[in-house]
């Protein structure tokens, strides 16, 4: 079902824990249903991410995404990474199955509201 | 000897070896349709008649009450509709529970739209039917009382003989959905005082696309498949020679392991649960703890989500280790936004339903494969924790308690 | 090689050897449901992916059109019932002709029951319906037309393309029940202006219990088997992997042959038609003498009873033939007292219904075989009428002309 | 379906034919009905059948039930063949399937017929 680039993240995720003392946090989904994640980044002076890793709770889709999308983000600027979306991940990964490309498939989503966190803040 | 350990028997067996020697002349070379006079056809009638009885000798039933479907799908759907069909005129109203499988409820709520009433009755938080919920449901225009032996899920085991002593005394047929509990447990028809089984072949190490209904002498059922008059005019079309063959084959081979098996099953189950209970937290075991299938096992896992558990332990990291074959209730595979029903119908909280795991065990399974399975899913289960983001050790949620509302999962997004 | 002349494949065909071997790895290795997400299930899906394609390609539709079932009985009454349910609301009228197999005409029976209307078009002489009389019988509430592809018995094939174009343009879903012509003659379903079509894997050399229905896309259509989501929610129940892998290879197979096959087998048929022609008397061929399908020979001869010429052909008294098996009309064989509706549709008295034998070729009957079966009819034919009390040489009953009223067989004893 | 005495008299039917000068005959059945039975007899003088034959149209268990039913009135006094029962030739013939017993197996009514219309020539 699931390509070999989805499995290859999903059994060794890129860059999943939390983010140190982090500039952004994103969490997005809910455990009723079944998908919760958890993005945290480090920005550095020019706007870049520096660091992000990823928690999540979810189906094999969700963990593969979130890992994948923590690989895109990093070390692109702010605005660059506001533009990863959901179709860039799952092409990255060599698609997904149509039944999981919406509902886990919400790692860019908690990328967004990390950054969107981290610019409240400042 | 297998480079991997099937633990989804619930889902479909391994084909008999046996079973597959059995058919394998019907195809090729006896390939005579029944129906027809010459020895070709003499030697399929007489395989079939066979089986008939094998099957038959297996549920205490007479060759004469067995009727091959192409499965426990068909069969259920036989039972409810034809027996709706045929006694549409005495009364429209059905019960079953709210735990059935799809195919029970997804013909009863067929009938729903055709202007039927079908009461679903509670099911406890063992996932139990109460006998005398069915006693209070039975009304006079009650045609038919279907209920499932062992839950596919959960496993469940409903009091299915007290049910169909109560279905009798109101003379109600009683259906009995025996999917998962033919060939796992001694299953007798008349102990039951049930008037309809169903029997499905790939579920004891029999063929896909066969199964049985047992019809009671006396029953009134329309048939479902209308056409030649094949099975006395209440099943048409030609038989599948091969299939019931198999089936029969597997019924014998289920037979003559009945006095050991289930045992040593329960005894695997047991084993398998209570590993779990003692070295794992923040689990749940989700059905009956011994009024149960011996070959099931279903466990909620806080904070982490069923397929990504399934997933791992089919797809281990390491070269070394086998790939576990389970499956789990989340709706991450039912291709829906919705957990399982059956686990909600417990009051399984949604986010634990999503965390689910069943274990299903056959004759094939051994005590390795158990510990293999455990040490698996301790790795993996501490993992996927270990990545989750809500995940709290000694959170409480798994202490069993009616579940929570669900969310609207589509706008959640 | 074969130590019997097997020359009744309408009834049913024996599995092709190649088949067979595609079909094995399923029931023992590859034994895994193909809705589960771990390697052994994904094997199965793309085995059944592969069929469904193999299918697809043989009858000119897209794979996501194809329904694999039980067989030819569940395809049409699927179809019939199916389609029925789906569109009650805008009308309860059905066209079929009076000719049709059991599968067709019982579950429209059925439904008049249930306050349908069903038009039983008459055929000619030949077996043929006249296109103008479906687009006559054709109304505003009409919801449904099914037609035979090729008569089972018979073998005349109707105009189905005439037929579908007329439905089509009075936009009436268009049923055909192919289950003898598909993998014998080409069939598109584009060219048929079909929107269902019926398949059966054990007519041409694939496994017993297996079918599909072709539905095409935008049509309206309840399922039968209700449950699971299998096969996109139109038909539940658990694939039958090596089932549905046999049926894909059968269409692949008999793909590759459609260039010659039906030539060949022409030939043949025309060979023993000539033959009996030329070398008998007082005999009758049924069904039309070039809208015929390929493999199938159906005389009927004076002053002999249908079963005895059967079971003689099928016993012979020499060790030194080969068993031969054909089959008849006669009501000896059907459980009834009735001869074949099909021949008595056509005109033929009744008693040279009783007298009637079928041959049905395939791919491994030879043109010996056919020289065999042929002096062997002779012999039989001959020694039966000297046996008959009411045989009398030339007495013209073979005339074509309509049939008698028949008798009450069951007081005339 | 057919046992193999009801095989051996379909195949090898005794006493097929029409005796000569027959001193009666009996016909039952109906080519409508597939099935049509001709039985003739000889008798001698101590009303014995001296003689029997039979012709049939119809199924294996037509021909069957008639070759048997003449070899077991062969030398039987009428009084004696008149009871023999469709029973007793079914059961002569190790069974007969169970919707032929009725249809097919009309032979002992033939010879009695042929019985019958002796006693009415006498
Ligand atoms: C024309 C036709 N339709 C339907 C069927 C039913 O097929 P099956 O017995 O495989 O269900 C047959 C064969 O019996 C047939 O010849
Ligand atoms: C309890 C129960 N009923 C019915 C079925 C349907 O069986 P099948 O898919 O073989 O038709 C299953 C298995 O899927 C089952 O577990």
């Amino acid at each position: 079902m699931y390509t070999e680039k989805v499995m290859d993240h999903f059994q060794n995720p890129r860059n999943m824990g939390e983010v140190e003392d982090a500039d952004g946090v994103g969490e997005v989904g809910n455990p009723q249903c079944g998908d919760v994640m958890r993005i945290t980044i480090k920005v550095d002076d020019e706007e870049r991410i520096e660091d992000v890793k990823f928690k999540t709770l979810g189906c094999g889709a969700a963990i593969a995404t979130s890992s994948m999308v923590t690989e895109m983000a990093k070390g692109k600027t702010l605005d660059e990474a506001e533009e990863i979306s959901k179709k860039s991940v799952a092409d990255a990964l060599g698609g997904l199955p149509p039944q999981k490309m919406h509902c886990s498939n919400l790692a860019s989503d908690g990328l967004k509201k990390a950054i969107e966190d981290y610019r409240s803040r400042s | 000897m297998t480079e991997s350990i099937f633990m989804d028997n619930a889902a479909t067996t391994r084909t008999d070896p046996e079973v597959i020697a059995a058919m394998q002349p019907y195809g090729n070379e006896k390939f005579g349709s029944p129906a027809t006079l010459y020895a070709l056809g003499s030697e399929a009638k007489s395989a079939i008649d066979g089986a008939r009885q094998n099957l038959a000798d297996l549920i205490g039933a007479d060759p004469r009450e067995i009727f091959f479907t192409s499965g426990a799908t068909e069969s259920n759907n036989w039972a409810i509709k034809g027996v709706a069909d045929a006694l549409e005129s005495r009364g429209k109203h059905i019960i079953t529970n709210e735990a059935e499988h799809h195919s029970i409820l997804m013909p009863c709520r067929y009938l729903e739209k055709k202007g039927w009433e079908v009461t679903y009755l509670q099911v406890d938080g063992d996932g139990l039917v109460d006998p005398e919920a069915v006693i209070k449901a039975m009304r006079d225009d009650t045609v038919l009382v279907t209920m499932v032996h062992g839950n596919h899920e959960i496993g469940t085991i409903q009091p299915i003989a007290e049910i169909g002593a109560a279905a009798r005394a109101r003379k109600v047929p009683f259906h009995v959905n025996s999917a998962q509990a033919v060939g796992h447990i001694p299953v007798d028809v008349d102990e039951l005082s049930c008037d309809l089984l169903t029997v499905s072949g790939h579920k004891f190490h029999g063929p896909k696309g066969v199964g049985a209904l047992y019809v009671r002498r006396g029953v009134r059922i329309t048939p479902l498949l209308l056409g030649g008059g094949q099975e006395r005019k209440r099943r048409a079309g030609t038989h599948n020679v091969p299939g019931i063959v198999g089936l029969g084959k597997a019924a014998e081979l289920a037979r003559n392991r009945l006095d050991k098996e289930p045992a040593r099953l329960a005894e695997l189950r047991d084993y398998i649960i209570d590993s779990i209970e003692n070295n794992m937290e923040d689990i749940r075991l989700n059905g009956h703890r011994t009024k149960r299938l011996p070959n099931n096992v279903n466990f909620s896992f806080d904070g982490i989500e069923g397929e990504s558990i399934m997933l791992s332990l089919s797809y281990p990291t390491s070269r070394d280790k086998k790939p576990i074959y389970v499956s789990t209730g989340s709706a991450c595979v039912s291709g829906t936004l919705e957990p399982s029903h059956i686990l909600l119908a417990l009051g399984v909280p949604v986010e634990l339903a999503h965390g689910s795991v069943r274990v299903s065990l056959s004759r094939e399974n051994t005590r390795e494969d158990a510990d293999s399975f455990l040490s698996a899913l301790y790795e993996v289960v501490e993992r996927l924790r270990s990545m989750s983001p809500v995940y709290k050790r000694g959170s409480k949620k798994c202490a069993s308690g009616s579940g929570s509302d669900g969310c609207d999962c589509e706008a959640a997004t």
